[in-house]
Formats: C-alpha cells, structure tokens, sequence
C-alpha cells in the first residue's frame, strides 16, 4: 500500500497538473465560459494535511460535474476551481481572499478549515460582497455577524461539544451505565481549547466531573507525563482534542502504558477523523474508541449513489485512503455551489448568494456528509448540520449517534473492555 | 501526590529525558568542535526518520536493523553539508572575525530547505511504522516500561560513552579534540582542519542517525516533526554546557525529569513554560550550564 | 609638579597567581613612562587595571587626584584616559574617517564636527589619502597607527598604549616612534607596554620594570637597564654573574 | 564598499554631495514618492492589498534592522514586541474604548518596557546564545498568552485571538473600508522608520552600535557604554515593531498569539533584513520587496501543488545570501548602479 503510494503519488500530482491545464486550454473552446470557484485551504503548514485532503475532496466533485455536462443551466459551463494556500495564517488567507476575488474573479469562494484564517477571510469576502461556503471552520461567531454573504455547511464548535456528551447521555440511557468523570486532553491552541471550553460548561450542565484538564502545545513529542497524570485521576472516560501528530502519539502511548477508561476515549476529531491515522497504528490502538466527526464514516457502506462511490474511489487513488471528513466536506461544498449554480443560472455574485440563501437540499451528492439536509439560516448557518458519532467496532468506524443513523446492525460496546480483557 | 505515581513520572522522565540527551549528542558535538549552533539539528532527525521509514515501507526492513543504512547515510549526508555549504563560510571567516552567526543564518537556511522539501517530496501526512511484532512492555515493580523508549534512553548512555571513549584514545578523536581546541593551531601540527569538520558533522549526523532509526518504532513522523525536537535539543545542550558529551546526556535526563516531575502538579504548558525559562535563567547565570566550568 | 596618573599598593589575584603585587608608580604630566618586565610579568594586568577591564583587589589608581579604580572602561575613557590593544582592535567594516569619529563621540555629540576632527587626525596619522577605506582593508600597521588616533580623538590626557610597535617593519617602528613623539609634544601623558627595548630607550622619559607581579626597579631608562635586577629579571641568574 | 580609487585631495565627502541629497536618501526619497503616486494611478485592489503587505513587512523589517543590524545581534523573539504592541492597542480599544491612534503608543511603550527588561540581562550574551535566548523568550510569551484565557480579569482570549469589532469608515477607531488610507498609514510608518534609522545612523547612536558591532571591548575603550546604547536601540526597536504590531491587527482586524506571537513572523522579519542588507538604511526594504512577492507568487501561480516550495526558495535565497552576499543584495546592487550613473557613492 504504502509502496503504491510512494510510486503513484509524484505521477498522480502531474496528471492533475496536466488534467488541469488542458482544461484551462480547452475552456475558451467550449459552449460557455467556465464559472471559477476559489477554494482557500491550509496546504502548508500546520494543517496541510486537512488541507489537502480537502482540496482532493473538492477537485473530485468538480471533475464528477464536468464530466456530467458541466452547469446545465449556464450552457454546460464546466467548474473551474482555483486553489490558493492560506499557510494557517490570517495575514496569507486574508490576502488569497482578495487575490481569488479581485485577480481571479471567482464567482464564490470555499474554505478555509482554520478558524483562525476563516473568520478574517470571510470579512473581505463580505467586503466585496462574494459568498463563501465555509469548510471545515467551527468557530461559533463566523455564522454570528449578521453578514450576508458567509454560509457554513458543517457545525459550529458548541454543536460538537454537545454532540459528545449527547452520546454518552444516550448510551447512558440505553444501557444505564454512565461515566461520572471525565478527563479532557486538548491541543492548546484555537480549536481544542475552545472545545475544551464548551465541553466544560456543557459537561457541568449535565452533572459529569472533569478531574483533569490539561492542554498540549501542538508537535508534542511524548506523553507519558499527561497519560500519568489521567492515571492517576483515573477517570470513566476521555475527551481528546488533538491534531493527527499528537493524536497519534497519545494513542499509541495510551496502548503501551495500557491505561484504561471504563468508557473509552471520546475523540473530537483532529486526528481520529485523519485516514492517515488509521493506517499508522494497529488495530488494537483503535478499538472502541470513538470520534464525532462532521461527516458519517459508514455512509459509504450504506449509500447507492454512484457518484459518491466514485469520489470514494477516486480518493483512494489519489492519496491512498478513502474519503475523509475534509475530503468529504470539500466535496459537499462544491456540490452546493453547482446546485445553487443551477437555480441561479447565472455566476454573477449577487445572484448566486440569493441562490445559495435558498438553497433545499434534501438528496444527492452534497449529503455525503451524512446530514439530513442543507438548509441555511439567516445567518448563514445550515440548520440540519450535526455531527455523526461513531466507534470503531472489529476494525470498522459504525455510527452510533444519533440514534436514526445508526444501522440494525450495530450495538455500541459500552463500557468498553479494559487492555487485559481484549 | 502518592510514591507510585512519583516514582512513575521520574521513570517516565529519565527514559525520556535520555532519549533527549542521546538526539542532542550530535548538535553538542558540532557545537564544541565547530562552534557551529545547528539550527536544521532538528530537520537531519526528520529525515533519518523518514530513511527509517521508507526503509521499512518500501523493503520492509526492520527499523533497527535499517539503522545499519540510515547511520552511514545520514554520516554521508552531513559530511556534504559540511563539505559543501558549511566550509566555505569557515574558510572565508577565518580570515577575518570568526562569526558565529552567519553559520547559524547558513543552517536556518538549511533548516527552511530541508523541512519543506521534505513537505513538497513526502506530503503533510504523518506515518508511522508498525513492526509485525509486539514489543510488550517490561514490568518494573508495577510500572510499565516501554521496551523501545528503554532502547532509545540505554542507546543514548552508550554512545556518549563510546564518543567519549574515541574522542580520547583513537588518533582522528584526538585531532577532533585538538582542532575543537584551536583551530589554526591543530591546522599547523599537521591535521586536515577540514576534513575533520566534516567528519565531526557526519559523525554529528550519523548519531542522528542511529536515533532515527530507533525512534522510528515509536514516533510519528510528519515533515514538522524536527522543529520540536531541535528546540529541545538546544535546551539540553544549554543545560548540560554547550560541547559537553556527559553533559549532554544529564542535561537531557534533568529536563526529562523535571518535565516529567513538574507537570504532574501544574499543566503541560506551565511545564513547558518553567522548561523554557530555565533554559533563559541557565544562559544569563551560567553560560557554561550545569556541568560546564562557569 | 603632581602626577597625572598616581598607582599606590595595587595589587591583583587570579586564583592562585598574584599578577600584581603593590604596585606603587606614578606617570608625570606630559612624561612618558615605559612599564617593562618580561613576559607573565603583570605588565598588562596592571595596564588593564588602568583601563577599567580589571578592578584591583587593594590599593588606588588615581587619575589627577580623582579615584578611578575599579571603575568600567567607558567611565574611564570618559575621566580622560585614552588606550590602545595590543592585537589592534579596529570596527572593520568602517572607513579610516568613521573609525575616527566614534572616538570623537565620546567628547561631542556633533557628526559635523566630529567628521572634521576626524579628517584632521586622519591627516594627523599621515592617512589621510587612506580615510575612506574599511578597516578590514587597512595594513596591520595602518589599523595600530588608527587606533591610536581613535583613541586621540577621545581627547584624553593620558594616553594607554599596549605594544606600539609589534609586528612593525623598522622604518614604520621608526614612524610610530616618530608619531608618539608629536603626540606627547601635544601635552599628552602618556604611559606604554612594550617589549622592545629599542624603542623603550628612545621613547621612554622613565621607565619602571616588573617582574612576577613586583615593581623590582624605577628610573631613568639608561640607568635602570644596567640594573642587576632587571638584567636578572630579563637573563636570568647566570647572565648577570657573567657579566659580572 | 569600493571606495579605493577616490580622490586624495580632502573634502570631497562633501562634495559629492553637490547633490541634494545623497544617493541612498534620493533612492529612499523617489522609492517612497513614487509609492505614494501609486493609488492615484492603479485602482487594483488585491495591487494595492499586495503593496500594503510589502510595505508591512518592510516596516517590520526595518524595526528589526534598527537594533538588530547594526548592533550585530540576531533577535528571532521581535513577535513577542508586535505581539503585545498589537494585543495591549486592540485591548485598550475593545475594553476602554481607547482609539487605536493612542492604544499603540501605549502598545509601544509596553513593548519597550518589555525590551528593556528583557535586554538588559541578554543583550551581553554573544552570538547564537542572544539568539537562543530571544526565541525563548517569545515562546514564554506565546504560550502562555495561548493558555491565558483572561488574567486580572484582562479578557486574553487564549489561542483564540483578539478581534477588532467592525466600526466602518471611522478614523478615530483606525478602520476604513477602503485600503487607500491603510496604505497611507503604513506607507508613512515606513518612511519615517527609514528616516528615524537613517538619522540614526549618523547620530552618536549609530556611530556607537556600528562600534559595539565592530568590537566590544575596543567600543568600550571609547567611552561606550555598551548596555546603555544597546538598550536604548532595543527600546526604540520595539516601540516600532510594536506600531507594526498594532497596524497589523487594525488592518486584519484580528491577531492571534500563534501568528503574532510566533516564531515565523521573526524570521520573517530577520530574513528580509539579512537577504536585504543588515546595518543598511534601505537593506529591510529591498529584502522585503524581493522576498514578499516570490512568496506570493509561488502561492499564485503554484495554487498549492508544491507544498512549501517558496519557504524552499527562502532557505536557498538565506544560504545563497549567506555565503556569497554577507552584506545583504543590496551591497552588490549599490555598486551597480552607481557605476551606471556614475556616482561617487559615499557610504551609508
């Protein structure tokens, strides 16, 4: 796996590169002039890996619309979308922002995963009155400015905070079985101290105890010091917030020191939502935990839609692994601006942000995500998002929350089995 | 705070903290023979784990076995630093005032180089290597302890012995030891000044090497991974006195353990913080560091 | 007359060495005094007590009566004492001109006039075509010849210099010697290091001799030197019973 | 500088300046003035946006450049004075009400302060051990306001960083919707750092860095205080690098510890400098002129394809520099074109 991947990927890159040039060529040739779609994404630095994912995630979706005619109601315009780094920075996303909109005359931008760099950027978007589908970003107050033009598909970080400790109140009524105390791991910047903070004020709410809170600056190099530090609270469960590096290492360390939680490990994300996490541990590392994610990690086994399969299929190839939460929500992204495309029919800003206001969609590709539908507020904010809780069950990431997307088939472990019983 | 989890954190502490003391071997060395600050120290680990890494990805090569490849590579690698990007600044300077700074400039430089191509060639993902086999962890007294760690740390304790030991008796550790002393007074008794710089670099290097290969079993590895571990390196290279070898490995094994002690009572980052601050206190107080003459 | 620069008992130890053991020796205004003695003497340690790098253990320094022991360089330089080093120290990616200027600094916050004193000294060295070249491009004896003039430019009134000929051809030792000359006739004191004995006889209106951290002998150059003290000092025992 | 075949007869430092001004003042004085034409000829925004980001980084640079390079020492801490510059004028503003315009003289002052207590214990530390040092002691910083969700009841936000609410057109509050007036502002930033550094450079301050530079123990011999002057230059340093600070979260109108506070920013800053000239009145401005839009355009036309391949271009262009330019492109440049105009160029 990893050899063909060693092999394809340099070949791969190319391809892309050539397949996007001859379209660039090829353009001026067809019925209608494509229709540009900036996309700002963190594809350096800290967060590339998110990025990229995203990024692949994104330009699958607009190859699968080209190659079914393109935007019908423009003439079959093909999509065009245009990639620009924000390194994770403010000052570079800012400036992207400007450069897609003023240079590259896009008609509608997405991204930008970091809160940090999203929350600016969509500010000049405002500016030049261009509409922006957030990705990735959960920062509450993006979708709080009363602004016009800023629409996010996926949760705000309060959402996410609930969610967790949503499930463990419903396998707590399901089974009666109930972790009293909870320790939190946390990456120590933005987002995994804002979770961390919501996870709190929630938590309290619901009559659980945190008896540790620790942060980790990010690129840890061990964590033996904060795994003795739970095992010496021994808490019923673990909340964790950290990045794929720093998930990883925790994981793992977690393994050899053999430290149990009676109610497992409860991962936001970050790293446990990464493909590339999954294929550097063993499966015993993994097992029973769970991740609440923005995006439902079986909806692959259980849809029909070709095109979602084929995106799936697609990703593999390029990086190796299937469809990731990123990649999953670059897609669903490119898919709600086509739909809006369609019922505008028409690029022109204005009109396209009044589409994407309207937008009602019940089925199709822009669900892979695994809501029930997209639907924005007048904040911008889509009303169906939520995210989808899973635990990884005998190799296999199964849904378990909430309770209607839950297959028959799968009963949650709960309490989960100590090391000495696996 | 009870004795079992004490002695557990002191535990935890001296593994790491050996492991420390053992990746900034090689950054001391360089320093005391060159005096040289090796800025990209950090980015040479990146990619002897990453040797470690495709070694095993691709041929399936055991990563401690794969050390036997990634030590005499990463001895090439930095031989040709030094050869070719490093030597002629010496060789201009030393006309003139020695100035530590550009070499410092000259591997931030290679610190920006190494760690992006290294980003552009193997992309952001952060790997890891699995070994078919499960190293379990040895029992002490009710505390496990991690086989590979343990590795790592007794490693580190070797080679700064045997460094030690070669620098003292072998005839190309004694010019080492005389060029670190005075340059241009080892370059008249007849010793190759600069070829002894790069083999000091390599050997700097090849170090690196041999802890790549052993941290490649426990440590994922992302492009960005040396960053932290060369800020540490400085911090007990600082501790223990800049070109001290004994000094290196109990620089290492005090911040091991004072971290490891430390955040036990207060968070990860105010540990973090008081590790950061103790560098400052140690460099305005006592230069030299804790095993160094003032 | 009362002395310029005034030493009583001083005395300095590093660790186990005494480098300076009571020293009691005074330059007069406008004379210039040669210290002398042979290598490990305590010469420069007693010259750097002078300067401000060392602080004496006991005893007094006295500059025009004042007290000026154990006080840092550029207090120093600011009582009035300028000096030179022995390896000539010169701001090497500066020109002849701005090295000048920075030791005008010290008197006067003018860049105007401070660049007119320096081309004056400029010429004053015999440099002026030189005064726009880096230091670094300077020949050694060029850069000691400029760091005597930086430290002029400080205006002082007594005058440090440490090895005013090393490393120096016969005819520019002879242009150095020239050069201090014209420097004490503009009324400066001024006290020097030096190993060469030539030059000591022929610059030195007095000269005291020590020897292993100990004033041994003081006095007239010619008459000190046939001293069999300071013969013993610099030959050692058996040259002077043979001489005897 | 090549200055061996100049004439021998005295005075003719002043009468190559029959000029004016002399020759870098006149590239300092058409550089900026044509600058200052720009938005009354290109209407472009993302231009103008562009330009405000060189002429930032510049400014920042030129802060750097005025304690860093001429006294010889590598600060690759400066964030830790832009960081609180622009976190003490944001907070003013958002807590007191504090326009911006005073907030960052009060930003300034607090940075200063910082520097001096900072500087005094390290400025005698040499070489990489300034360094070292520097670095830590931004991170001290960095992390702890990341951690730091209030302190004294101060709302630090932590990791998640400060946010200037939006006020429109409102010249008290520092905000415009257009980028002309922020272009302005920075514009004059910089020049009146390039006049405070030239002005500087002439004074005994400059004389005395150039000295300390050159040769500690000989500087001392002087009459120079090395700690005083030093200090004095941190101080002043920080105060500009703290205005940058306050410039940059007025004009994202968001500053987080991570970026302001962070390591990067500082090489940033050093790098331009050093790529630049260092110890150089215009060194930092052409070194961020260079520098920024390689970046920009190996972002643009790149789109992310190659990941990181303009920090690759930075760490050649710093060894490049290093090895061949130690004085920065902008020595090689200086001679050039003097020899095309003819010019006798004096130095500075």
């Amino acid at each position: 796996m990893h050899r063909d991947r060693f092999y394809t990927k340099p070949g791969l890159w190319l391809a892309t590169a050539f397949s996007m040039l001859s379209l660039g060529l090829a353009a001026p040739a067809s019925a209608a002039d494509p229709v540009k779609i900036g996309c700002a994404l963190p594809l350096s630095g800290g967060s590339a890996t998110v990025g990229n994912q995203t990024r692949v995630g994104a330009q699958i979706a607009v190859n699968q619309v080209n190659a079914n005619g393109g935007i019908k109601a423009l003439g079959g315009a093909p999509l065009e979308i245009v990639f620009a780094d924000t390194q994770s920075k403010a000052d570079v996303g800012v400036t992207e922002t400007e450069r897609l909109i003023t240079r590259e005359n896009v008609a509608v931008i997405c991204g930008s995963f970091n809160s940090a760099v999203t929350f600016p950027a969509t500010e000049v978007a405002e500016r030049y009155k261009t509409p922006w589908i957030v990705v990735g970003a959960v920062k509450d107050e993006i979708t709080e400015r009363n602004f016009k033009y800023i629409f996010r598909i996926n949760n705000k970080a309060t959402f996410d905070a609930r969610e967790q400790i949503d499930a463990m109140d419903l396998l707590g009524q399901e089974s009666g079985k109930k972790p009293k105390t909870i320790a939190m791991l946390y990456e120590g910047s933005d987002w995994g101290r804002s979770h961390a903070g919501n996870v709190k004020k929630i938590a309290a709410e619901r009559g659980y105890d945190i008896v540790v809170d620790e942060a980790a600056p990010p690129n840890q190099v061990d964590f033996s010091n904060q795994l003795l530090k739970i095992r010496a609270a021994a808490p019923d469960a673990i909340i964790v917030a950290l990045y794929t590096p720093d998930h990883l290492l925790f994981t793992r360390q977690m393994m050899e020191q053999r430290l149990d939680a009676p109610f497992g490990i409860h991962s936001v994300g970050g790293g446990m939502e990464d493909p590339a996490f999954y294929k550097a541990l063993p499966q015993a590392a993994v097992d029973y935990a769970f991740v609440q994610e923005d995006w439902q990690i079986d909806k692959i086994k259980t849809t029909q839609d070709p095109l979602m399969l084929d995106a799936n299929k697609k990703m593999e190839e390029e990086l190796g692994y299937g469809l990731s939460a990123y990649g999953a929500q670059g897609y669903s992204s490119v898919y709600v601006i086509a739909d809006a495309l369609e019922r505008a029919g028409s690029a022109d800003r204005e009109k396209l942000r009044d589409a994407i206001a309207q937008t009602d969609i019940k089925d199709g590709p822009a669900l892979i995500t695994g809501y029930l539908g997209i639907k924005f507020d007048e904040q911008g904010q889509n009303t169906f998002a939520n995210g989808v809780i899973s635990q990884n069950l005998g190799g296999e990431r199964r849904t378990i929350w909430p309770a209607q997307s839950r297959s028959a088939d799968v009963k949650p472990v709960w309490p989960v089995p100590g090391w000495s019983e696996r | 705070m009870d004795f079992f989890i004490l002695s557990f954190a002191v535990t935890n502490g001296l593994l790491l903290g050996g492991i420390y003391g053992g990746v900034a071997l090689g950054l001391s060395l360089i320093f005391g023979v060159l005096r040289v600050v090796n800025f990209a120290h950090g980015s040479f680990l990146m990619l002897s784990l990453y040797i470690s890494f495709w070694l095993w990805s691709i041929f399936g090569l055991d990563p401690y076995l794969s050390a036997l490849i990634n030590i005499p590579a990463m001895f090439m690698l930095g031989f040709a630093v030094q050869a070719l990007i490093i030597s002629p600044l010496i060789k201009r300077e030393s006309a003139l005032v020695v100035e530590p700074l550009s070499a410092l400039l000259l591997t931030a430089g290679i610190f920006l180089v190494l760690d992006n191509a290294a980003l552009m060639a193997f992309g952001p993902d952060v790997r890891a290597v699995q070994t078919s086999y499960y190293m379990p962890s040895l029992m002490l007294g009710g505390i496990p302890v991690n086989s590979q760690r343990l590795i790592g740390a007794v490693a580190a304790v070797i080679v700064a012995a045997a460094l030690s030991w070669w620098l003292r008796t072998s005839h190309l550790g004694r010019s080492i030891r005389a060029t670190a002393q005075n340059r241009d007074a080892a370059a008249m008794s007849g010793i190759n000044v600069p070829f002894v710089y790069a083999v000091t670099f390599g050997i700097g290097c090849g170090i690196l090497g041999l802890f790549g290969a052993l941290m490649s079993t426990f440590i994922p590895i992302s492009p960005s991974i040396g960053l932290s571990f060369g800020i540490k390196s400085f911090i007990v290279v600082v501790l223990g006195g800049l070109g001290s070898i004994p000094g290196c490995i109990i620089g290492g094994i005090v911040i091991g353990v004072f971290e490891a002690v430390a955040s036990q009572f207060v968070t990860a980052t105010s540990a973090a913080i008081g590790s950061l601050a103790l560098f400052v206190l140690i460099l305005i107080f006592r230069p030299a560091g804790i095993m160094g003459r003032a | 007359m009362t002395p310029i620069l005034e030493l009583a008992n001083v005395s300095k130890r590093f660790g186990g060495i005494q480098a300076v053991k009571d020293a009691s020796f005074s330059v007069g205004q406008g004379e210039i005094l040669g210290l002398i003695g042979p290598n490990g003497a305590g010469k420069t340690t007693a010259f750097n007590m002078i300067a401000g790098f060392f602080k004496p253990d006991t005893g007094t320094i006295r500059l025009e009566g004042k007290d000026i022991a154990g006080k840092k360089p550029w207090e120093i330089c600011e009582a009035g004492i300028g000096r030179t080093f022995q390896l000539s120290k010169p701001f090497g990616d500066l020109t002849v001109v701005e090295n000048l200027m920075v030791g005008g600094f010290a008197r006067n916050r003018d860049r105007r006039v401070n660049r007119e004193k320096a081309e004056e000294m400029s010429a004053f060295l015999g440099m002026a075509a030189k005064r726009n070249i880096e230091a670094n491009n300077l020949t050694a004896f060029d850069r000691r010849k400029l760091e005597l003039g930086r430290a002029l430019c400080t205006e002082p009134k007594l005058l440090l210099m440490d090895e005013v000929v090393a490393g120096a051809t016969p005819s520019e030792a002879g242009e150095m010697v020239e050069l201090v000359l014209k420097v004490r006739a503009r009324g400066i004191s001024i006290l020097i290091v030096e190993h060469v004995m030539k030059v000591i006889m022929s610059l030195s209106d007095r000269v005291v001799v020590l020897d292993y951290g100990e004033m041994i002998a003081s006095g007239p150059p010619k008459e000190v030197v046939s001293q069999p003290a300071v013969l013993k000092a610099y030959f050692g025992e058996r040259y002077v019973q043979s001489r005897a | 500088m090549n200055t061996k075949t100049i004439p021998l007869e005295r005075k003719d430092v002043e009468k190559t300046t029959s000029l004016p001004l002399r020759p870098s003042s006149l590239v300092a004085v058409v550089v900026l003035g044509v600058l200052a034409l720009v938005p009354a000829l290109v209407s472009d925004s993302f231009f103008i946006h562009s330009l405000i980001m060189i002429l930032f980084f510049a400014y920042m640079s030129t802060a750097w450049n005025f304690v860093c390079g001429y006294v010889g020492q590598l600060s690759l801490g400066h964030t830790m004075f832009s960081g609180a510059g622009g976190y003490c004028s944001v907070l003013l503003f958002t807590q007191l009400g504090v326009s911006p315009w005073i907030g960052m003289i009060f930003g300034g002052f607090l940075a200063a302060f910082l520097s001096v207590l900072i500087g005094l214990p390290t400025f005698r530390l040499k070489g990489p051990y300034f360094t070292l040092t520097m670095i830590a002691c931004a991170e001290i910083l960095r992390i702890w306001v990341e951690n730091t969700n209030d302190f004294y009841g101060i709302p630090l936000k932590g990791a998640e960083g400060l946010v200037v609410p939006s006020m429109g057109d409102d010249v008290w509050a520092f905000q415009f919707t257009s980028k002309i007036p922020y272009f302005y502002i920075i514009l004059i930033m910089l020049a009146v750092a390039i006049f405070a550094t030239r002005l500087m450079e002439r004074s005994k301050l400059g004389y005395c860095l150039k000295a300390i530079r050159g040769d500690r123990d000989a500087a001392e011999a002087l009459g120079i205080n090395p700690t005083r002057y030093t200090t004095l230059a941190f101080a002043i340093s920080a105060f500009m690098t703290a205005l940058g600070g306050s410039f940059y979260a007025q004009f994202f109108r968001y500053i987080n510890p991570e970026r302001n506070m962070g390591l990067e920013l500082s090489i940033d800053m050093a790098v331009m400098s050093i790529i630049g000239g260092q110890g150089t009145v215009l060194g930092p401005l052409l070194g961020a002129a260079i520098l920024v839009p390689i970046a920009e355009a190996a972002r643009g036309t790149l789109g992310g394809s190659f990941l990181g391949l303009h920090l690759v271009i930075y760490g050649l262009a710093l060894i490049a520099c290093v090895l061949y330019f130690p004085k920065g492109v902008i020595h090689p440049l200086g001679r050039f074109f003097s020899r095309l105009f003819g010019l006798k160029e004096t130095r500075g």
